[in-house]
């Protein structure tokens, strides 16, 4: 979330678009309807479903899942051809004036530069154009053709509400009655936030999704304002802090970035990083990058990362492909080319699409590790559930260990909410049994690979045996220990750059935060964007003061914020050139001639002028990018992509299939269904009673919602003569579940291209474990395809066959 | 910005405090007749349901469940969202979900009430239940079951205008909601209104929970809803738990909420004329025969019909001789 | 010289005059006595455990069940027994309490019948009218309440019938209750003012004075067909 | 006469004095009464106060655990009630119906307790201790490593690579948690190494 969920209480519109906030963040979702309550704000859904967000919103349109780039490249056009734009914010704090490279151009669904074998792009063309000092070349009077708000009114130029109605389903009048209210958030006075989820992101073009959004929020002067923004709800209680720690593949910490093949040694890592403004005076503030780089690779390795070795760069593994994601791993699984695998609190079994492939997966490995406080379907992938979960137990000769670990009740430290809110918790109860804490098991386990290195030696022992691992007790680093550690501390003195006769921070001490870090060594921090959470002030994360000045739901008392406890990202965009608030009723920063000072603490230098140092500081340009020029592997701008199975075909290009650019492996490409074949479209979402997978262990959710059911309209029930109720068969090219029909109005067939399209919606949740009924998850039906530019799978859009069935037999009934 | 009200202002204390709520605040006791009126008068509380906030997400149900400790099976889905599919004694509160094609706008709406005991001010189930104490009300409107009391007729079944006691088939005595009268006798209000995400559910004197509904009414009213309205049925003399609903015209619609509630002519009947009527009738018959016992004579046999009744059997057994002699 | 074998089978049998002296009739046998006691056994119970439940001021008398849980619980089961009971002594005495003119000209004369005129009425068989008034009341009202009490049976039934058929179904159940009542009352009074009457029930057997006095005609056909015990 | 006086008292019709004669004659005083009329002694008295924060969702609701028993004392501690913080600025002590039954994922019967191992082939988990289980663990993965690590690419640059071996990260643990973690996977050369954002 670039604001915070207080924030959201501030706005005048709120569109609920690949999401369904009020079922999947009910607390969150309080601050939309206090917003409606206390603003008069509007509350707008848009999704496939008549979700229980739907059920309290102001107006609702239908679309098809699968095709939100239409619609919102639609809303665009409309605001546009309106001249419902937030001018001034759109000239100055966008690359809207930037003129792009020659030869670039859009065709037939395609961008310049397609290799239909490479299934790539060569983006050389999507840049633009520089000047000798290497700065990009502007028109701030938007007249030249090439400039990129030019070549955006003509890339959206065929998404009319006509081509709206033909690809969504949505009916004309209901997507311009959603169009018209949206516009009227142009006004400098009236904000629109977007609240979105894995509604957006589970599609093969879901960074594109989210950027239609972003972009319309950019031209309506929505970001960094309160009340504004683009707010990813994200889905576990920390998956925003664990990938802010760099947990993936492509990632390190703070969002560093893993080295590549190509990055033969740390000066050529560098290079591609230290990202030089492309205007002149802008901040680009990943000029820093190596001061981060160097303190992290100190944090890792201590004194064994030093300048002569590079910082002990080559003890960071260098990726051979763009990352090796979960649906990589568990392909290569597939392949039998993974030995050993541990899942730490996730359950894949019913995570990832294509269950049964990944049942096959984790049958060829040699060993599975996991650990969780709770049963999971993935520890017991080998146990015969009968149709619940049909193995050959004795074939599978994977060894499995299951270790119990504490849940949030037994265990201290602090998770990073939506709204960046690092919240420290302590532990209450006693763990049952002989449940031990996460940190003591992975301690205890690299400990012992370290005393085994130690003693027997093997391959490139280095990055092990010399991992800083100074913790008062090695067997388990306490939570302070490790918190103080991803802070950063100096490890000699630091002396004032403005008087170099003054100790900044005396060595040991605590950095204040990343201002403060260095790129010679003398400092070290696990994770840059995390400085400030614990220093010599103490644990700013356990701060309780909820007091609230003017109610502006900033709460600067309260935890702490990354980075710097800055609450909304951007808020030097709430103010205007002059650095006066666009709404003074909603400041959050102004410039009062010398400083920045407000609500919030300043996303800008406090003494940047607002007239020459642009908002968005992490980016080259200053501004924002409505042209993503080379960064988005499938197109600088969104374009209309299908799902890989849908019910219709591309308008653009009718041949081309799902994200043209988006990487299919061979076996999954031969089990993508067709709709002659999967007459309907499926999509999954979790229910307000459940909490993925584990509430089914839970008794009380179980009762609230105890079994497994899929949502179909009443045409569709007639249709197929399935009752409400009774039992159904649901399978796709990947396999099949049997469930309970639900059979509503809420859910209404569309009118797409011309034909009648029906959606089956199949909620997550249930398995083979747990109090509730048993049942199947949704994810043995989707497609094993990810996202063109992240690899989050397809889970949203995918083609099912439906008819009536009979109860599934479990294990007991059906030998 | 004017604050939505709050349910909880602080968090429930842990440190042992006085109960605020005891059997000298009891306005109302089943069967007991009038009660002396209690020294001190609690001001009345309501709990007030916003249908048109309501997300449908059961908070309430789950917290219903937490905090009174019950254990609802794990039942089946039958192609509803409704779960547990009706109210017992394990479950007090029930969102029940109407999809409703609004006949104006042709637009579905997603009507979701919380169902649950009204705690009304003229209770059906206390008038009907037969057992002294089973049932009480308190001076702040609090209808509650006193279990130790209750015998499992099932007659406060029969006196509920909303259909809301169960009778357990475990213990045999009857279960509703207690607006969570443990927690507000220490300050604190219903668990369900506690956890609501949105506030649909708030609590507090009943005339704050008026003033709120008409600030909720305002604001439904300028989104369209023409008829919006507080639904706080006189019928039952008010309720304790009250609804805002977007069509108060036609409360029916969220899943049979009654139009207009009262306590039945039939109980009224049963349980008044009946009642009185009945004792008064048996009461008297009886004294009226033994009034006649003592003073009228009684029915005696005499001597001489003794007499008569001897010869008639001598000439009866002389008859059946000779027959004897004559064969 | 030998008596009649017929007569000497019935000694003893019910509906039999011992020929004393002093003359004795056998009215009822010990079948019927025990079944009559079974019925009343019940009736009063179901009485005392249904007014507890009927006005709070009489719940105390739930303490004798051992409390309300109790009271609620057995109160339907005694119904069943006396439902049962009263139908099998119904099986038997419903023929003989089929009126006739003779109970017209009873009840109009319903005066002489308080006042002790019983020369002035007609000579009656085993039962005179009121008689046969209280036995239909019972029969009629024992089958409104087993009916209604069983509609309004929570434990088992209550979940099959909606609940305004229930709530009238306790109206009808309270109102036959009262009514039951009054005719029992009637009928341990009647039997009360009608000395020699409760033997009946007791011993089994009323002096022949009794049955010549109120049931001549019973007697008369009695000792018409012989029906006589030898003497010693 | 008795019934005649009852009778009376029938025909009054209401009145206290019916309710005392009623009771009095179940030896039933207004004073017990009084008592059993009592509300239900409130739960958390004396139980002991831990702020937390909800695991399930990112909107990070504050909670209060309401334990038997204090884990600062040393004592041991059971969870009893899990309750909204009304303090928070986010949930102001609201829950949702999962977080409003968080006491029942923390005492659910499906909670692991023990290390178990589950042999290749075999259709049973066997309890095993926890150094069992952690020398077998680091056995097996330095196996793995040692036997199939990626010094060099073919172009001869160190890659330092092990991508046999992968791994999940929990994205319900804490940041200290998971620095711990990612110290421990890319120390390893782990890069088949993810977490929930991904999915």
């Amino acid at each position: 979330m670039t604001n915070a969920w207080t924030d959201i209480k501030n706005t005048d519109l709120v569109v609920v678009m690949g999401g369904n906030a009020a079922e999947a963040h009910p607390c969150g979702f309080k601050w939309v309807t206090e917003a409606k309550a206390h603003r008069g704000a509007k509350l707008i859904v848009v999704d496939p479903r008549y979700t229980r967000t739907a059920s309290v919103s102001d107006y609702y349109a239908p679309i098809r899942q699968g095709s939100d780039i239409a619609f919102l490249n639609g809303v665009m056009k409309y605001c546009i051809d309106n001249g419902k734009v937030q001018w001034e914010y759109m000239k100055a704090f966008t690359n809207a004036s930037y003129i792009v490279k020659d030869g670039f151009g859009y065709k037939d669904g395609l961008f310049t530069g397609y290799d239909e074998n490479k299934r790539d792009y060569d983006k050389s063309t999507w840049d633009y154009v520089m000047d000798d000092d290497g700065f990009a070349v502007t028109d701030p009077t938007l007249q030249h053709p090439r400039c990129v708000w030019n070549l955006l009114k003509e890339h959206l130029a065929p998404y009319t509400p006509e081509l709206v109605e033909q690809v969504c389903g949505t009916p004309k009048e209901k997507f311009l009655k959603v169009a018209e209210m949206i516009s009227e958030c142009s006004s400098p006075t009236k904000t629109m936030t977007s609240m979105y989820a894995l509604g957006w992101t589970q599609h093969s073009k879901g960074s594109q999704n989210i950027r239609a959004m972003a972009m319309l929020q950019l031209i309506l002067g929505n970001i960094g304002v309160r009340g504004g923004g683009m707010n990813a709800l994200r889905g576990h209680s920390n998956i925003q802090g664990l990938t802010d720690l760099g947990l993936m593949s492509h990632l390190l910490t703070g969002y560093l970035t893993m080295p590549t093949e190509k990055d033969v040694d740390f000066t050529t890592y560098m290079s591609t990083r230290l990202f030089k403004p492309l205007r002149p005076g802008q901040t680009s503030y990943w000029q820093n990058y190596k001061k981060f780089m160097v303190s992290f690779q100190k944090a890792m390795w201590g004194d064994a990362a030093r300048a002569d070795n590079d910082w002990a760069f080559n003890y960071i593994p260098k990726l051979d492909v763009p990352a090796y994601d979960i649906l990589r791993m568990f392909e290569l699984m597939h392949q039998g080319k993974v030995n050993g695998y541990i899942c730490q609190g996730f359950n894949p079994v019913l995570a990832f699409p294509n269950r049964n492939k990944n049942v096959a997966s984790l049958s060829k490995l040699k060993w599975l590790v996991t650990m969780d406080p709770l049963e999971t379907e993935t520890s017991r992938f080998w146990e015969n559930h009968g149709e619940f979960n049909d193995v050959d137990t004795k074939s599978i000769q994977t060894e499995v260990i299951q270790l119990p670990t504490t849940c949030f009740a037994e265990e201290e430290g602090s998770l990073t909410n939506s709204g960046r809110w690092l919240q420290w918790h302590w532990a209450g109860g006693s763990p049952p049994g002989e449940a031990q804490h996460d940190t003591y098991i992975i301690a205890q386990i690299f400990l012992r690979m370290r005393e085994l290195y130690r003693k027997e030696g093997g391959a490139f022992p280095d990055p092990i045996l010399n991992m800083s691992w100074d913790y008062a007790d090695p067997n388990e680093p306490t939570p302070e220990e490790l918190a103080k550690e991803i802070n950063g501390r100096a490890l000699t003195d630091l002396m004032d750059p403005t008087d170099p006769t003054k100790v900044q921070v005396a060595a040991g001490k605590q950095v204040v935060n990343f201002s403060q870090l260095r790129d010679d060594g003398s400092t070290m921090a696990g994770c840059w964007i995390y400085s400030g959470a614990f220093n010599e002030q103490g644990n700013n994360m356990a701060r309780r003061d909820n007091h609230d000045p003017d109610e502006t739901g900033a709460y600067l008392g309260w935890t702490f914020a990354w980075p710097l406890n800055r609450r909304t990202l951007y808020n030097r965009a709430s103010a205007d050139l002059n650095g006066k608030a666009w709404d003074p009723t909603r400041k959050i920063i102004e410039w009062d001639g010398t400083k920045w000072s407000g609500y919030d603490v300043p996303d800008i230098a406090p003494n940047a002028k607002p007239q020459d140092v642009g908002p968005f500081i992490m980016n080259q340009e200053g501004v924002s990018r409505l042209f993503a020029r080379g960064m988005m592997r499938d197109g600088p701008f969104p374009a209309h992509m299908e799902p890989f199975e849908s019910p219709v075909e591309n308008v653009f290009n009718r041949k081309m299939r799902g994200n043209p650019v988006a990487r299919v492996f061979k076996t999954d490409a031969d089990q993508l269904g067709t709709s002659d074949e999967f007459p309907y479209a499926a999509t999954s979402y979790r229910l307000t009673e459940h909490f993925h997978y584990w509430t089914k262990h839970n008794r009380v959710n179980s009762a609230l919602q105890p079994e497994f059911f899929v949502e179909i309209s009443e045409e569709l029930a007639k249709e197929k003569k399935i009752e409400n109720g009774g039992w159904v068969r649901v399978w796709s090219k990947r396999g099949s579940v049997k469930a309970k029909a639900l059979v509503t109005k809420r859910i209404r067939p569309l009118i797409c291209d011309g034909k009648p399209v029906h959606i089956v919606g199949i909620p997550l949740h249930w398995g083979f474990t747990g109090s509730a009924k048993k049942g199947f998850g949704p994810n043995s039906l989707a497609a094993f395809v990810g996202d063109a530019n992240i690899e989050t799978p397809e889970s949203k859009a995918f083609l099912v066959n439906i008819e009536p069935s009979t109860a599934p037999k479990d294990k007991e009934a059906s030998v | 910005m004017m604050d939505s009200p709050r349910t909880a202002v602080s968090n429930p204390p842990v440190q042992p405090m006085e109960t605020n709520l005891t059997a000298k605040d009891m306005i109302k006791r089943s069967a007991s007749g009038d009660l002396p009126a209690p020294e001190r008068q609690l001001t009345p509380v309501a709990k007030l349901i916003d249908v048109s906030k309501c997300i449908g997400c059961k908070a309430c149900q789950s917290a219903c469940i937490e905090w009174n400790d019950t254990n609802p099976e794990v039942g089946e889905n039958i192609g509803v969202y409704t779960n547990p599919h009706d109210l017992s004694e394990n479950m007090f509160t029930l969102m029940r979900f109407t999809e409703w094609v609004n006949p104006e706008t042709d637009n579905l709406e997603w009507l979701i009430r919380k169902d649950g005991c009204m705690h009304c001010s003229d209770p059906g189930c206390l008038k009907a239940c037969p057992s002294p104490g089973a049932i009480v009300q308190y001076s702040n409107g609090i209808v509650d079951f006193i279990h130790e009391n209750c015998i499992g007729c099932g007659y406060c079944v029969k006196g509920c205008p909303f259909n809301i006691p169960r009778i357990s088939k475990a213990d045999h005595r009857a279960y509703k909601c207690t607006l969570c009268s443990d927690r507000v006798a220490m300050g604190q209000g219903p668990a369900c209104a506690k956890a609501c995400p949105t506030q649909a559910i708030v609590f507090g004197t009943k005339e704050d929970m008026k003033k709120h509904a008409e600030e909720r009414i305002a604001d439904l009213k300028s989104r369209g809803y023409a008829n919006a309205g507080l639904y706080d049925p006189p019928g039952v003399g008010g309720t304790h738990v009250m609804y805002v609903l977007h069509h108060n015209d036609k409360p029916h619609i969220y899943a049979d909420l009654p139009d207009n509630p009262s306590i039945s002519a039939v109980v009224q009947t049963w349980k008044g004329a009946t009642k009185y009527a009945g004792l008064a009738v048996m009461g008297l018959a009886a004294a009226g025969t033994i009034l006649h016992g003592l003073f009228g004579k009684a029915n005696r046999v005499s001597k001489h019909e003794e007499q008569e009744a001897q010869e008639a059997v001598e000439e009866a057994v002389d008859h059946a001789d000779k027959r004897a002699e004559d064969a | 010289m030998s008596a009649s074998p017929k007569v000497a089978a019935k000694i003893g049998g019910e509906d039999t005059i011992h020929r004393g002296p002093p003359v004795e009739v056998v009215r009822y046998g010990p079948g019927k006595r025990i079944n009559h006691w079974v019925t009343a056994i019940s009736l009063i119970l179901l009485l005392i455990s249904g007014l507890a439940m009927f006005h709070p001021s009489l719940f105390f008398l739930t303490e004798l069940f051992g409390g309300g849980q109790n009271t609620r619980w057995i109160h339907p089961w005694i119904g069943v027994v006396l439902f049962f009971s009263f139908f099998i002594l119904f099986a038997q005495l419903w023929k003989l309490n089929i009126p006739n003119r003779d109970d017209v000209k009873w009840a109009s004369q319903i005066g002489d019948v308080i006042n002790g005129h019983e020369e002035r009425l007609p000579e009656l068989g085993k039962y005179n009218a009121g008689q046969k008034f209280i036995f239909w009341g019972m029969a009629s009202l024992i089958i409104v309440l087993i009916s209604t009490g069983i509609i309004a049976w929570e434990q088992y039934f209550g979940h099959l019938t909606s609940i305004p058929t229930q709530r009238i179904a306790l109206l009808i159940h309270s109102l036959a209750a009262v009514a039951i009542i009054l005719i029992f009352i009637l009928h341990v009074y009647a039997a009360i003012w009608t000395r020699g009457t409760i033997s009946a029930m007791t011993r089994g057997t009323v002096t022949g004075g009794w049955a010549w006095r109120h049931h001549r005609k019973w007697f008369k056909d009695m000792a018409g067909r012989g029906k006589i015990d030898p003497a010693e | 006469m008795n019934m005649d006086l009852s009778r009376r008292s029938f025909l009054k019709l209401t009145g206290a004095g019916v309710a005392a004669t009623s009771l009095g004659a179940m030896g039933f005083g207004e004073a017990e009464a009084a008592e059993v009329a009592h509300v239900r002694p409130f739960k958390l008295t004396t139980t002991t106060e831990t702020r937390n924060t909800c695991p399930y969702c990112s909107v990070a609701c504050g909670i209060i655990l309401y334990s038997k028993g204090d884990l600062r004392k040393g004592d041991k501690a059971e969870i009893v009630h899990v309750e909204g913080d009304v303090d928070h600025p986010t949930n102001r002590g609201t829950l949702c119906p999962k977080g409003a039954a968080l006491k029942d994922f923390v005492k659910s019967p499906t909670r692991l307790k023990y290390p178990m191992l589950r042999k290749p082939g075999s259709d049973k988990f066997e309890r095993i201790s926890w150094d069992q289980a952690f020398d077998r663990i680091a056995r097996l993965m330095k196996d793995d490593r040692d036997a199939n690590f990626v010094a060099k690419n073919a172009a001869g640059v160190q890659v330092n690579r092990w991508a046999t071996t992968g791994m999940l990260a929990a994205s319900a643990t804490t940041n200290e948690t998971a620095w711990a973690t990612f110290k421990f996977a890319k120390g390893l050369g782990i890069v088949g190494f993810d977490n929930q954002a991904r999915v």
